[in-house]
């Protein structure tokens, strides 16, 4: 009777909230169905600048023209391989840093006020010394895209390395463990988690930067369409351009969430 | 054997120069079981930690079955307040961490591991991660990860006193029990007189700034053949918890007023 | 603005870049000509034709100097109201060729089979550009390897590091690469391309309807600007231009301003003429950049120039 | 005697350090004079484009000549301001929003992605947008700023309010406190520490920010300067400006960290 | 007097509805000290939360001095595990809180609670933040802050659990005779029987699956009227000990196998 009782306050609980995230649900498309609808309206009746702001339906028709002669997959495709060459290399490399810092307290000590100058450096506005330095190719939009996100990486990951419990180092130092060792067993698997978490960081700065770059120097890609679509003014080119580098950021960043959801989970907590 | 002789550390801040510990000589003899008692920062994880060869005295020496020891010794085996068991591994590779750190890990150390794990009630959890287990089941854990590279010094800092007061009850005659069985020799560390009554053979009283042996006392022969849980309930336990009280008070009063 | 003929009229301009090439214009401020008509310029550079487009859209500027195929962009895509050409500032393409290595006697076929590194693709300097290599019978896509990815800010510094044996620069930097030894002027690609209204003035339609009195006046000043550039001694244009460029030597600016005179790329009267309208639609149809052809009669206001030009 | 002996050992402890302190210094002096001599040798001897990288000696005279006629005055004290300005707008926005979020569970959970796609978005490439909204000047360029900071801020404080350990709201409630009692008196002051950490994140953003802003549209300022450095191919000008930037971005970052270390002290943990 | 009667509180997660409590019916006389032990997980935090209002029960009501509970109570005063003083605030503005919020902040509450403080050893401690006091002196803030709104009713979960052995014996002392003083009714929740012993009239035993009362122990009238030092020390302590943890294994090893 009891047991029975149960299961049907149960089965009501789960009936409201499988309601309550309809509602989210339900909210949220309406946000962006209504969005959409005052756009697509608001340039229509001219309240906006349809020349600016251009209009959802024709972004929609743009969109379809260029998904079906294949020239968004060509731009799509190089900025997201730009997006993860820049972003692998520096969140490596920023691990890397943080590693050679962590190894010799001199090192880091001697680095440190360095390191906040180049993170304080506004690295936007370094485009031309990288261009002089890897040509005017893909190889800049890379090294933009890398330089934007090592220097954090090396910081946030340097500062985990740096706060990992000494307890955990202290037990493997009881059974007469290197400094190799310390840092192989206890400090870097201790700091998955932020390094992952800093991953998520460096997905955004590594768009941002593949974005500049490709305003400085492309034939290709989301950021050229973009500069492209200035130059001739056609806006709805450039909307285009902004909105699938904000739903693949989005994906890319959703994925690393997952990720780190699913490596955390396997570890047990 | 263990023998300490003159044992000073001192502790240097840009402010201070802290003499942690001070003229501590002492010997424990192998398979005995003492406990450290004091006041909260009298230097008892220091002196451990000495032990351990984690960290350098600043003068004194420690001999080990007549060798001096310097640093890092395969003999000596830690263990901390909290297990911290590394939550990114399961308990099978906790354990083993030991043997594989010291390259002693091989078919054999491993399956002897395995074999302990499962002498303290742990033998089904072996590939669960450490989130998965209570508070007195990562505590046993750790027990054997100490254990695993076959330690003949125990250092016991606290071990028991994260712990809830049922789960340290069983713990407390649970490692007894092993350890007794093994014939190591420990010191543990407390803060809990019950508890270093009911464990050890001998306890070191000791008092602060600087951190030196105040007194020792011999646990009763009668107390030491019992369980500690046995211990705890024995007749002349309290008389016996009562005399050492008083004393720890003194020692406490003459430097704290806080409790 | 208010068009009494007592009252300062401020004047919001929006410039696409800060230039030798618009030295009329900056001459026209610093002489007060402008002050003299009433008129308070208030200049603001907006770096970049989208952005002085945008600016003159939503009117966050009143009047905009830009190249004249912005206009033809937005004019095609049904603005609210059309955006009207009304004074020219240079009538020709601002660029040259350079070269790494000095021409004893540049011909045009020396191009083949280099490396040039051109302006990026889809502006005016480009389509100049691709329009004087083909007239020259040089097919920019085959007979030479073009690369036209790299930012116009950019364009100098990767030329200067190593890229490209040819490099089409404003001035200027073609000047200075002059001067550093760095490339050579081989030809200019204003002399090639002919007439073009290459940067022009122009503003929404409504500018005209409501202020036709400031744009008239806006245009006196300017007309008076374009006759003295052409008759002022160098040293006096780089004393004039001189606050405008921090840091570039007076007499950089004058070497570069008298260069730009001597081909005629400074427009002597604001007057667009229709040839040089259709110049430039055939140079943007070639570059397959024209949306559509946009009239003449339209989109340019004569009347204004040519009110100011006969008296 | 013995403490006698304790102070001596003590004094050479401290000796030993500042002799460490003084290396370090010494090292990172070193670093720096280097840097700056293999720059002007290289520049002088053509090993690097001296057009391009300019060289120190230079930059040092151009620096002296526009501090002496007051214009670098003009522009630092410009985008100075631009950024505070930025800096707060874009800080005080993302807190006030994280608050709203705070608040309503359900408006939380309807705005989640469009805050993902938002912090995914690059904004540098709205300039056009922005100007439409905020006209060609200044506030533009505060704008720019603003936008940099203010989602991720919005993101990272809202995190931090969930994050408060609930039994501080539980001591709140067992008192009948209010929602409006719980934000006042546990949630928001738990959340300091995490609110100055995202100010030291979001003065980089300010700045970079305030440097594209000024590319966009621009009478003064450093990002001026820049821009108006490669127009006239002037590098020594656009490396002067960079060296201003990353040293008021970093002195900028230090006072924060210098504030934080304050409160952090104040409280007593 | 509080009332519990029938109180039942099923939590819902996704997967499970756990019944984490059922058929609670007890009561607590005015003056009264009574504690809930139990396995881990057996509700007894729950059923606090309850009686605080901070959870609402699935059915089952409660009174308090025959006037039905419903939500927050001015009338009770709850003390947490750990001492959750705010880091940010001044002891002084830590235990100040409760006055604040409740709006009963006035120069009188407030002199009478610095006179409180002054009482359980803080009086100098007032102006310094919690950071810089040891565990057993945070944990006397917190009984400071819970004490200063005047709640007749005091439920206490697990407050000395934190705290090493002798600080933990001495703060039982205290809250028990400053209670006593107050003439406060009290419920503590407690991992350590011989706490619950030494501290109060009555025992709740519990067991968990769904979490119900096992079984009810009258302390000795004799132990009682002790203090808890003084509990823990008298000869039938243990005796009494025994027969109440052979009742908890029973009840703990019904439903777990671990320590
Ligand atoms: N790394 C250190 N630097 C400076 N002083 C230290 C350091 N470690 C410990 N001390 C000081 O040395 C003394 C002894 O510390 P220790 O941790 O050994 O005491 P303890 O007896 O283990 O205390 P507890 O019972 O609280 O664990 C204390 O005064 C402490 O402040
Ligand atoms: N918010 C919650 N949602 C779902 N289940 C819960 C929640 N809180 C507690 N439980 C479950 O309810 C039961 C009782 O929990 P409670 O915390 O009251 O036990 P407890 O006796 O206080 O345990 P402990 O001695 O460990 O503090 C447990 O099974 C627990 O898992
Ligand atoms: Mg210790
Ligand atoms: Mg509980």
């Amino acid at each position: 009777m009891l047991n029975h009782s149960i299961k049907t306050q149960h089965r009501l609980y789960l009936q409201q909230k499988t309601k309550e995230k309809r509602r989210v649900l339900w909210t949220q498309s309406m946000l962006a169905v209504t969005f959409f609808i005052l756009w697509e309206a608001a340039s229509r009746l001219a309240w906006i600048d349809p020349l600016i702001f251009s209009m959802p339906s024709q972004i929609g028709l743009l969109f379809l023209e260029k998904v079906s002669d294949g020239s968004l997959l060509v731009h799509t495709s190089i900025t997201l391989a730009e997006t993860a060459a820049g972003f692998l290399l520096g969140s490596a490399g920023g691990a890397l840093a943080a590693f050679l810092l962590w190894w010799s307290a001199f090192f880091s000590k001697v680095f440190d006020p360095y390191l906040v100058i180049l993170n304080a450096m506004p690295k936007v506005a370094l485009g031309p010394i990288i261009i002089v330095i890897f040509g005017p190719g893909i190889l800049s939009i890379i090294a933009m895209a890398t330089l934007l996100s090592i220097v954090i990486t090396t910081i946030v990951v340097y500062h985990a390395f740096q706060q990992v419990d000494d307890n955990y180092k202290k037990v493997l130092l009881t059974f007469g463990a290197t400094k190799k060792q310390l840092f192989h067993y206890a400090v870097l698997p201790a700091c998955y988690p932020t390094i992952i978490s800093t991953m998520k960081v460096n997905v955004g700065l590594a768009w941002v930067g593949v974005i500049v770059g490709e305003f400085l120097v492309a034939k290709q890609g989301l950021g050229y369409m973009i500069i492209y679509g200035f130059q001739v003014f056609q806006f709805r080119q450039v909307m285009l351009s902004l909105i699938v580098i904000a739903v693949l950021a989005a994906v890319m960043y959703k994925s690393i969430e997952a990720l780190e959801r699913f490596l955390i989970s396997r570890r047990g907590r | 054997m263990l023998a300490l002789q003159e044992i000073e550390k001192i502790y240097f801040t840009d402010e201070h120069a802290v003499r942690a510990v001070t003229d501590i000589t002492l010997t424990v003899k192998n398979g005995e079981f003492v406990s450290f008692i004091g006041p909260s920062g009298c230097g008892k994880t220091t002196l451990l930690s000495i032990i351990a060869g984690l960290l350098e005295p600043t003068s004194g020496t420690i001999f080990m079955n007549n060798h001096k020891m310097e640093g890092y010794s395969k003999e000596t085996g830690y263990m901390l307040q909290q297990d911290y068991l590394f939550p990114w591994l399961t308990i099978r590779q906790n354990v083993e961490l030991g043997l594989v750190i010291t390259g002693l890990h091989t078919p054999e150390t491993s399956s002897r591991t395995m074999q302990l794990l499962e002498q303290l009630g742990l033998g089904d959890k072996a590939d669960v991660f450490p989130a998965e287990l209570s508070g007195g089941m990562r505590q046993r854990a750790a027990l054997v990860r100490m254990l695993a590279p076959e330690p003949s010094l125990l250092l016991l800092d606290e071990p028991f006193s994260a712990l809830d007061y049922q789960t340290k009850l069983k713990l407390e005659d649970l490692v007894s029990i092993t350890l007794k069985n093994q014939h190591k020799t420990a010191v543990l560390v407390t803060h809990d007189l019950s508890e270093a009554i009911a464990m050890s053979d001998r306890i070191f009283l000791f008092e602060s700034n600087p951190g030196t042996i105040h007194h020792t006392f011999d646990v009763p022969e009668m107390l030491r053949s019992l369980s500690p849980f046995e211990t705890r309930n024995h007749p002349s336990f309290h008389s016996y918890f009562q005399k050492i009280w008083e004393e720890l008070e003194n020692v406490e009063s003459q430097y704290q007023d806080s409790t | 603005g208010c068009s009494s003929q007592q009252d300062k009229t401020t004047v919001e301009l929006a410039e696409v870049t800060r230039s030798i090439f618009y030295a009329p214009l900056y001459a026209a401020m610093e002489k007060g000509f402008f002050e003299e008509e009433n008129i308070d310029i208030e200049l603001t550079t907006t770096w970049g034709g989208d952005k002085t487009m945008t600016a003159l859209l939503s009117e966050g500027a009143d009047i905009a100097l830009v190249g004249a195929e912005t206009s033809i962009y937005v004019n095609s895509q049904d603005p609210a109201e059309p955006i009207i050409n009304f004074a020219m500032l240079t009538r020709t393409d601002g660029t040259f060729l350079m070269a790494r290595e000095e021409p004893d006697n540049f011909q045009w076929e020396d191009l083949n089979d280099s490396v040039f590194l051109g302006q990026r693709k889809g502006g005016m300097p480009q389509m100049t550009g691709e329009y004087v290599l083909k007239h020259n019978d040089i097919d920019p896509h085959e007979d030479l390897e073009l690369i036209q990815n790299v930012d116009f800010a950019n364009i100098a510094n990767s030329f200067a590091s190593g890229t490209g044996d040819y490099v089409q620069l404003f001035e200027p930097q073609a000047t200075k690469f002059e001067q550093e030894g760095i490339a050579h002027i081989a030809a200019s690609f204003g002399e090639e391309s002919g007439p073009i209204p290459y940067t022009v003035f122009m503003a929404e339609q409504s500018f005209f309807e409501n202020d036709e009195e400031t744009a008239l006046r806006f245009t006196r000043a300017l007309y008076r600007a374009q006759q003295w550039i052409y008759e002022a001694s160098p040293e006096e244009i780089g004393t004039v231009l001189a606050p405008y460029f921090d840091d570039t030597p007076e007499s950089t600016i004058a070497d570069a301003a008298v260069r730009y005179r001597s081909q005629r790329s400074y427009a002597e009267t604001p007057l667009l003429p229709e040839e040089a309208w259709n110049n430039l639609q055939n140079i943007m149809e070639e570059a397959g950049e024209l949306p559509e052809r946009s009239d003449y009669d339209k989109y340019v206001d004569t009347t204004i120039a040519e009110t100011v030009t006969e008296k």
